[in-house]
Formats: structure tokens, C-alpha cells, sequence
């Protein structure tokens, strides 16, 4: 199987994923034995991340959610700076007042991360805005899942960008969890990319679990946002496979549904893909399990060894 | 007595009234899944899973309270109360009112707050102190399981929109709670601690610190007064002008920002109404003008701890000896 | 023409609308002529009102909002007391609380009157779930406006009540204008009624200044919730023809449209087709002028000699 | 100097604004309609109405805030703020901090509140207090032209959330206007009369109160100091307080409800600090736990009126004589 874009090469995405993936474990692990506290993790969706991520430009701008380990890692976020953020230190990215729920990656283009969800369907129509009124090129990528798109503020967002010809490609991922409520108990629809359609957006779903599937047609949206400088919605479909939060029991989950998304893990659709098209020999595979654990490590070092933030950063950067 | 923690004090409140009382309903986002004990004895018409969307949630509880229901409501963290604000302050707060009496809203608001969990100024901010200000509402904030329990029978059976806050910080310690049906009424406030020196008055989980507080005091040779206020709005004023009256000293502790808390309407209602018993300044202490970070020392740093009320208290008293 | 339906006579719905016109009418020279404060009249969208209200059954609820006259008179309010209530008199039917922006009248079935743009949505659920658990016949008839229909609200609400399967007869008047923005500049779509498919919620639009085409289509309408206990929206499609609210000297409005929707006025459309008919002799249309003129005069009267609230109500009735 | 409405001051602060810095731009329900100078001279860009939607239109103000532009919203009144609280409280005033200080939110929040038009409690209600407790947030309320447009051309250049709230009372009533391009700090209160017997703090139409009680004071024999606070967040408290020294006698008015408003603040504030000087019990006259009628006698009946005002600072006043 040849990379979709002539740049893109998939041993890298299938290696981002693993990356993600050995991110989330280390946090499960650590958070577990009571080091720092637990996390929103990705685990089961990083084809969707990965997938869109690598679809952008350097100048695009992204704005994600609680469980964002996957978009920022994607975009070249230091795994230990984010650990760090997650321990509450100083060397995380938000100085340690974030903590894993709201991280902000300015330097990257990963801008006003809000754990409140729906938020970030509030604030992308005007940094899209400042985007045309400033004549920046880059469009605004909104990451938000099928909970948000319960709220309120997808309504009102996507009537706006739609109105005001905004350059935003909204991405849901339909993970078929809102915390601990199944979508079918929340949702009038199974797909979002219904709601979508009734702005007069373009829309479509994508298997999320499919990395190339997601990485085209994220391309093709991009584009086409691009192109138009209108809004697009793509609803990558796909599962999360750990709990809300670690730690969580799962005791509510059906289980035949979660094994049948485990079946098409997209770590593993991946690798077999590329195993098949012989493009992965098992000495690529160790090397790049290789260095993904050993980022991992470098990172928890650094992270585990990074200061608490001092007193008198309780007030600061309160007030510009 | 048996030891239960403060949610499972909840539990038990909710379940003593919901067979009391069938128009008690309750719902919201993923309720149903932790509380399934709920909907195997009362079925899922009664405790209900919702879309993730605070404003209907809120919304429907108050239409279903203008309508004969008696819902109670959990939208979880207090931040997200921010999108229920319409339907609380200006439906359920002002819709009797403005209808010249015509409808009630019986209705209980939860929602979790404060310190404890590492998770940052968007689970963790302590927004009591609006829904004082705002009329037609009552508050509610318990600091132990028991009073939890005896406070949300009677939030349920009250005739009012209630919010009833629940600190994270205690969510999950047991305290001792009577088997018993009891009831405590909203707007009584309790006297945790009796002293003659100084008056703390506070809610929630610094009440523990100044209980801490005191016992420090008391080893100073300082006997302090600790009030537990349990409702905000009804505010029992009586029972803090009393003991402000008998201890000529007060300071009043709570986590959430000083500046229009709480606090700031205790003192203030203090220096009008038992100005001549004051024989010191009224201090407050209370989180800073900013939000909270989710590091952990930064998010401990943040909460009024027993040294330093005790401190305050001890300068107050010294001050009156100087 | 003979009446839609048998018990209903359309020159009884003629008349409702005339009284409606003139309640209006009294109101904008009284507050013209600073006797009391003006209101946001419903001049122009008579028929939308009281074809849909003369649909229902004595036990179905209403909630309305600011524009609420038409609703209020059609289902058989005083206009003495709701003169009352515009003038801030103890005898209005919110004891001169509530003024013209939120007058509810529980006796009739119009309950929780918000003049939040949005809250009628956001509370109209509630009160169908306490239908439904108190197992009440009645259904529950929403109106609200294009404008609110922009809310976050309007998505929440449409959402919850497909869902929870809601007996919710959604009424939106489109009458062309949000305050002072016209729904183009505030609308992705020209239809409210094409938001509602996508939630599978059956919906219609009908001509709002036709009463026997609005009732029809009202009628049907609330049939369907009836039966299927589940929601419904239909839209109709008006013009407010006066200002959003008296006094507003409708500098912004675009005259040629506005003409255009005099010209389809719903009281002379439907006297006209009467008449034509042969169902509205000369001398009828003299009596249901004076039957109106004499009401208003008597509504006036009451209004204006009752008293103001004694000082006491500043705090009676916060709570319960 | 010529005279002008506060509402003709809030559209000069904005020309000048606009003209001045290209990222300036301002949009809301029917601004541009009402506005269409602005349209005229700044054009379609500049100037938007939006859909009516107050959480998405502050929404996009804190996007638009956080990513390079100097938005200005009109939110029509103050209790529509309930529909973007979210936006306000936990994006604008939290985002800085919780980012570690990588974004800043130059926003202006405009609303009107307070009585005189005798809309009710949906359309007057004084919330204000809300936001000088939350976090990260500035908070405005001026109590004439001059100083609105002064006030406004500062809050459009700070570089923090600022909520100018303007009392829908004074909103058509002339006053003199300067000219030049005045720029009034923010956190500076002006003492609009100098007197040493009894300190009157207010902000809003309710100074003009202050200042007539303090007419009818003088000629009681009692010199008034008014304090018009033109800024809640950040507070002047070193004016209060200098004031409070010299007179020893405080009373606090405002048209907000009491319970934990404004005027509790600052019965706290020198409850603590200027504690030592008093030598009466701190008055606050403030709106009652109650939303406001549309009825027009119960609406006027909800402001404190002057005639109170003097009653309070006299009786204070006649207490030391005594
Ligand atoms: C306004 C708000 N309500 C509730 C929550 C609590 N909460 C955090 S994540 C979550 C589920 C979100 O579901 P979805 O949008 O589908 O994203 P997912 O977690 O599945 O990625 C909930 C309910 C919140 N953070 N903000
Ligand atoms: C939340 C909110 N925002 C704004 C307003 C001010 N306002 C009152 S009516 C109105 C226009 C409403 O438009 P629509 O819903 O179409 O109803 P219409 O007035 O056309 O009947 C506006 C903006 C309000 N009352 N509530
Ligand atoms: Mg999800
Ligand atoms: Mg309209």
C-alpha cells in the first residue's frame, strides 16, 4: 500500500500512533501506582488524531479538549513536557496549572484548549475570524466529540461559520462515549455529520480506525476548507476503548460492543497492512517499538524530575 | 451510627425521599449509570441518563418543576453551571416572581466543587456566592455526610429552587450518619465548637480547618467558637450575630475568591448589625483573585489552611489584649 | 368556504384576530402617548396565532414570550387584565410583576412566559416530561421565534425531546426579523423547519398569514403529537409588520418587503375570502367591529382605573 | 464642552477606538443597525450583527480576543450574560491562567442593567458582582458620559476581559463631554464630593442619589464625601479607605441586590483595614432579595432613593453625637 501523499510516509503515522499509545500506558501506569493524578486517555483512537493531524499545515491552528494527548503528540508536542503538565509541573507546557485536562500548545498552533466541552465549539469561530480579518492563511481545526455535539454551542457555531463564511474544519470524533453515557442514550442521531448537513456544511464520516481512510479525508476537507474558506465537518467513527478517566471500572460498558472495536485496534490495522504490503520488516518493528520506549522514558525522566511551581505562581499570569 | 461517605450520604437521601415523595425524579449526565442502585428500585422513567448539555438538563428540571415534578438535577462540576444560568437565575429564580405567584419550582441543583482532585479552575471553582446573590434561590453546602443527608431531604421537600453544593474534597471521607429519617431544616446554621475568645464562621471543608484551628487556639489558651453556616442562602444570621455579640472577634474562612464571597457578606453583615460588641477588625480569608491551578501545591496554596486562620484568630485576640 | 373543521367558525377566528389588531393598536397609541410602557406588538401575525391556538384542546399548555398577545387573546385571556399587566396594575394577571414581556396566565393553560429569547425552549421539555409522568393528556405547544430558534437552546431542546420521545408541538413564527437583524443576516438556512428533520422530527412550514391554512395545518399537527406522543415543529411563515418593539421607527427595514407582506395582511385576507364566500354580510362585519371596539374600550377602562401594587410586593412572592 | 447622551459617549469611545487600532472591531444582536455610523465609516467587517446567540457571540469575542483582535460585544442586557457565562467565566477569565500565560483576552463586554424602563426582572437585574468575584475579569460601571468614555477607550486597550455594565437609566441623559481623546485608568475612583462627616460609596445612576442625599445633608450641617467607584474590579481601595479615615462613617449604595453585591466587599474591606477609624456601624443600601417588578412604583421602590440615603448617613452621624 503506497502513502496516500506523496510526503507522508505511514511508517511514520503508524510510529506517531505507537507513540501515543506508549503515552497513554505510562500515564495509566503512573496515575495507577498513585505518582500523579489520571487522565482522559486516547487509547483506541489514535488513528483518528493521527490520521487528521498529519492532513494540516505548520500554519493551520488547532483547538482541542480534555482528551487531547493524541492531537498534540501528532503535532510534535515533547512527550515530557506534556508529562511534566500532566504532574502539575513547571516545566509543563502551562507551567503545571493545567494539568492534563486543558493543554495549550501556542508555539505548535494548538490554541485555547478548554476542558469545558462544548467550548471549543464556541471559540473556533473566532479564531477563525482574527484568521481573515488578520490574513493568515492557516484554517482552524476543531476537535470535539459526540458530547459536545450535544451542547448548545455546536448549534449555535456551526450556524455562525456557516453565515460568516468562517475557515474551520470541524472534526467530531464519535467515540460512542459521553463520559459515562452511551451516544445512543444521548444522541437523536447516530451520526453528527446529520446535524451538519441542515447549515448547508459539506459533511461526511469516516471509519476512524483507519488511519489512511482518516489521513484522506482529512486531506480532501482540509482542502476543500481551504479552497472555499468555508466550514466542513469530518465525524472520524471510532471507540474508546479505556474508561472516561483513569482510573474507571468500565463495569457499565457493553462488552461485546467494546470487543468488536478491539478487534479492529488501529495500531494493529495498521501494522498489518503495512506488514502485508511488505513495507514493515520486523527489524523496522523493533526499531521503532525501540524508540518509542525510549522517548517514553526520556520524557517520565524529565518529567519526574521537573520542580513543583513555586509558591508566587499562585497569582501569576492572572492578568495580562 | 454507621459510617458512610458523603456520596453515599446523598444516596441515601435520594432514596428515602424518592419513595417518599413519587414526583421526586432525578437526572443527568451519567446518573443513571453510577447511581444504578436508583434505577433498579425506581426504573428509568425516575433517574434518567441526558445528553450532554447543561441548559436543557436545568431547563427541563425547571419546567418539570413549574409543572408538579420535584426534580433533582446533578450537573456535576460547579463551572458548568455557567451554562445553566439562564435556566436557574433567570427561570427558576425569577419565573415565580415575575408570574405574580402562579408557579413553584421545587428543585435541587447538584454540583460538586472545590479543591481535592488536581483537575483545575474548570472543575474547581467555588461559585456559591453568585446564587446568593441572585434572588429567588436557595444555597446549600454541607461539610460532612450527615448533615448531607438531613440537608438534601429537606432541599427535596422544599418549595424552592435549591443549589446544593458538594465539596470534592469530602466527596469520599465517611463520617457517621443516623439511620434515621432526619430532616434539617435550611437556614439553621450549626455551633460545631462553643468558645468565648473568637468567632470562625465558615461551610464546607474548611469548617474542618477551623475546627483545626481551634484546637491549636485551645492549646494557646484561646477558646474559639466554631459555626458551621450548612445553608448560605437562607443565611442564618441570628445565630452568627449571637456568637459575634458574645466573642467580640470574628473571621470568616471559605475557599472560594474573597472579593463579593461569602465572607464579604458576613462581615459586612457583622459590622452593621453587632458593630458596638467588636473589639477587633473582621478578617476574612478566602482564595485569591485568581483560578485555580490543578498542580497540586498550587491547588492546596489556594484553600485558607488552619495555621493560618488560627494565626489570624491569634492576632485578633492579641490585638484586643494590646 | 366552509369552516376547516365543524365546530370552528371562521368568523369567530376573523374576530379573535380583530380583537388582537385592536389590543395592538390601543396599545401603540397609549404608549405613543407615554400612558404606559410600549410593547413588542404581534400586528401582522394575527393569523399565525390564532390559527394555531384555535387547534387546541382546553387541556393542552402554552408557552409563549415576549410577542405573546395574539396567543394570550386567542386562547381567551381578558385584555382587560392584560391591559392591566402591560400598565404595571395589581389586577394584571401577574399582579403588574411581569409588564407585557412574560405574562403567564396558568388558568389558561400558558404557563412559565420568559421573555428570554431561547427559555421557552429550554424549559417547554420539562413540562412535557411532567405531562407524560403525571400522565396528563395535554401536549405542549412552544412558540417561539426564528431568532430563538438561533439559540443553543433550540438544538438542546429539539435534541432531548426526539429523544425522551416528548409530546412537543414546536411552533416557530418566522416573521422575517430577530429585534432589529433580519433572519438572512442571523439564519444559514431561510427555513427553521429544515433544522428539525435532522433531530427526525417530522416538520412543516405553512403560510402564517393564512388562519384557515395555518389551523389546518395546526390541527394536523397537534393531531400527530396527540397520537404519537412524540414532537412535532411546525413553522409559520410571517412579517412582523410593526417595529420589534413600540416605539421603533423602522428606518432599517426594507420597505419594499414590508409592503409586500401588507399587502397579504391576514385580517383582510381572511374578511376578503369571507366575504367573497358570501359568509360575511355588511352587517356582520359592523357587529364584530363594535363587539371588538366596545371590549377594548371596556379593557381600557379597567385597566386603567386599577390600582398600582402597595409597596409590600416589592418582596412577596420570591418564595415559595 | 458639548454635551452628549451615554449612549452617543459609548459610540464616540468606539470611533476613536476603531480609528486608532485596525484590530478593533465590534458586533452583537443589531449593532450594526443601531450603529450604522460605525458601518458607514469602519464598514461591514468591523461592524456585525450576529445571530441572536450570546454564548457564540462571546464565544467568538474571546477566540477572536485570544488570537490577535480587540473585540467589543454588546450583549444587549445584563441578564442575557446568563447565556454566556461559559464563555465569559471560564474561557476569558480562565483561559491566561490555566495556560500558563500564553494567550491574553483583549475583550469588551458591554451590557445594560438597572431600572427606568420598566422591563422586569429579564431585562433589569444587576449582576455585576458576579464577575468581580470571578477571576480574571475587570468590571466597569460608569455613572455618566464623560467618564464612559473615558472608561471605555481604557477598557478597549487593556489587555484583559473588561464587563462594562451601563445603567439603562442614565443611558439617554445629556452631559458634557470633552473633546480631546481622555483615557481613564481603570481601578480609579473619583471623589465627586469632598466632605469629613460621613463617607457615601456608590457607582452607577445611584451616585446621582449619593449626591443629592449629600445635598440634603449639608444643608442638615453634615459634609458628605461621595465616592463614585467608576471601576469594581480592579477596586480603588486605597480611596475608600483614605476616605473612610477621615470620616469614620461609611455607607455603601448600590442598586444590586445586597446579599454578597458589591457594597458587602466593601463593608469588608474596611471592616478589616480602616476598622481602627470607625467610629459607626457601616450602612449598606442596596436592592432586596427580590427580581425587579416591570410595575413602575415597585421598580423605583427597588433603588435606594436619596431621601434613604441621608437618612442613614444622618442617623450614623446623630449615633457618635450621642
Ligand atoms: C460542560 C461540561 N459538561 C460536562 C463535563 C464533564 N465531562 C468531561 S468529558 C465528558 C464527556 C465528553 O464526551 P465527548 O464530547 O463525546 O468527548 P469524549 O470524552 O468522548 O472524547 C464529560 C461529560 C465537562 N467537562 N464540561
Ligand atoms: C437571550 C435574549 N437575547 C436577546 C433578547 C432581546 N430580544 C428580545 S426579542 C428579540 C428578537 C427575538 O426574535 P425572534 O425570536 O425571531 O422573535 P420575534 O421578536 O421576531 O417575535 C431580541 C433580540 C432577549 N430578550 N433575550
Ligand atoms: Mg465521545
Ligand atoms: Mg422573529
Amino acid at each position: 500500500m503506497a502513502p496516500i501523499h506523496p510526503e507522508i510516509d505511514l511508517c511514520h503515522l503508524l510510529e506517531q500512533m505507537q507513540l501515543i499509545r506508549a503515552y497513554e500506558e505510562a500515564i495509566v501506569t503512573g496515575s495507577a501506582a498513585g505518582k500523579f493524578p489520571g487522565t482522559c486517555t486516547s487509547v483506541g483512537q489514535e488513528a483518528a488524531a493521527v490520521g487528521v493531524v498529519n492532513a494540516l499545515s505548520g500554519d493551520d491552528l488547532i483547538l482541542t479538549n480534555h482528551r487531547s494527548a493524541g492531537h498534540l503528540l501528532a503535532r510534535g508536542a515533547d512527550p515530557g513536557r506534556l508529562l511534566a503538565e500532566v504532574m502539575g509541573r513547571s516545566s509543563g507546557y502551562c507551567k503545571g496549572r493545567s494539568g492534563s485536562l486543558h493543554i495549550s500548545v501556542k508555539e505548535l498552533g494548538v490554541v485555547l484548549t478548554s476542558t469545558i466541552v462544548g467550548a471549543e465549539l464556541s471559540l473556533a469561530p473566532g479564531v477563525a475570524l482574527a484568521q481573515n480579518m488578520l490574513e493568515r492563511a492557516g484554517i482552524v481545526v476543531c476537535f470535539f466529540g459526540d458530547g459536545a455535539a450535544c451542547e448548545g454551542s455546536f448549534h449555535e457555531s456551526l450556524n455562525l461559520a456557516a453565515l460568516w463564511n468562517l475557515p474551520i474544519l470541524y472534526v467530531c470524533e464519535n467515540n460512542q462515549w459521553q463520559a459515562f453515557v452511551h451516544r445512543r442514550e444521548a444522541m437523536s442521531r447516530d451520526h453528527v455529520a446529520d446535524w451538519a448537513a441542515s447549515y448547508g456544511i459539506p459533511a461526511r464520516t469516516v471509519d476512524g480506525n483507519d488511519v489512511t481512510a482518516v489521513l484522506a479525508a482529512a486531506q480532501a476537507a482540509a482542502g476543500k476548507v481551504r479552497e472555499s474558506r468555508r466550514p466542513y465537518l469530518l465525524e472520524t467513527y471510532t471507540y474508546r476503548t479505556r474508561g472516561h478517566f483513569e482510573p474507571d471500572d468500565q463495569a457499565y460498558i457493553d462488552q461485546a460492543e467494546r470487543q468488536s472495536w478491539l478487534n479492529r485496534d488501529p495500531i494493529a490495522l495498521c501494522r498489518d497492512r503495512l506488514v502485508a504490503d511488505g513495507c514493515l520488516s520486523p527489524g523496522k518493528q523493533t526499531e521503532i517499538a525501540d524508540r518509542v520506549a525510549q522517548r517514553i522514558a526520556t520524557a517520565m525522566a524529565f518529567a519526574e524530575s521537573s520542580p513543583f511551581p513555586a509558591a508566587d505562581e499562585l497569582t501569576r499570569d492572572v492578568y495580562a | 451510627m454507621p459510617a458512610m461517605t458523603l456520596y453515599d450520604a446523598v444516596g441515601a437521601a435520594l432514596t428515602e425521599e424518592m419513595r417518599r415523595d413519587r414526583s421526586v425524579l432525578v437526572f443527568g449526565e451519567g446518573i443513571a449509570t453510577k447511581r444504578h442502585d436508583l434505577v433498579d428500585e425506581f426504573g428509568a422513567l425516575r433517574v434518567r441518563n441526558t445528553p450532554l448539555a447543561e441548559g436543557i438538563i436545568a431547563g427541563t428540571a425547571v419546567g418539570a418543576a413549574g409543572s408538579g415534578l420535584r426534580p433533582v438535577i446533578d450537573l456535576l462540576f460547579a463551572p458548568f453551571l455557567c451554562y445553566a444560568m439562564d435556566e436557574l437565575v433567570n427561570s427558576a429564580g425569577k419565573l415565580r416572581y415575575m408570574s405574580g405567584g402562579q408557579f413553584s419550582f421545587p428543585l435541587v441543583t447538584l454540583a460538586m466543587t472545590g479543591a481535592g482532585w488536581g483537575v483545575g479552575a474548570q472543575h474547581n471553582h467555588n461559585v456559591e456566592a453568585w446564587f446568593v446573590h441572585s434572588p429567588g434561590l436557595k444555597v446549600v453546602m454541607p461539610s460532612n455526610p450527615a448533615d448531607a443527608k438531613g440537608l438534601l431531604k429537606a432541599a427535596i421537600r422544599d418549595d424552592n429552587p435549591v443549589l446544593f453544593f458538594i465539596d470534592i474534597g469530602l466527596l469520599h471521607q465517611p463520617g457517621e450518619v443516623g439511620n434515621d429519617e432526619l430532616v434539617l431544616p435550611l437556614g439553621k446554621a450549626s455551633i460545631v465548637r462553643e468558645g468565648r475568645d473568637v468567632t470562625l464562621v465558615s461551610y464546607g471543608k474548611t469548617v474542618h480547618h477551623c475546627q483545626q484551628a481551634a484546637e491549636m487556639l485551645g492549646s494557646r489558651g484561646i477558646a474559639a467558637e466554631v459555626i458551621d453556616l450548612r445553608s448560605l442562602k437562607p443565611l442564618d444570621e441570628a445565630s452568627i450575630l449571637a456568637s459575634v455579640r458574645k466573642t467580640g472577634r470574628l473571621v470568616v474562612v471559605h475557599e472560594a475568591n474573597r472579593l463579593c464571597g461569602v465572607g464579604a457578606e458576613i462581615a459586612a453583615l457583622v459590622a452593621e448589625e453587632a458593630f458596638a460588641a467588636l473589639k477587633a477588625p473582621i478578617v476574612r480569608l478566602g482564595g485569591p483573585d485568581a483560578p485555580v491551578a490543578a498542580s497540586y501545591p498550587l491547588e492546596q496554596a489556594f484553600v485558607p489552611q488552619p495555621e493560618a486562620i488560627s494565626a489570624a484568630a491569634e492576632r485578633l485576640c492579641h490585638r484586643q489584649a494590646a
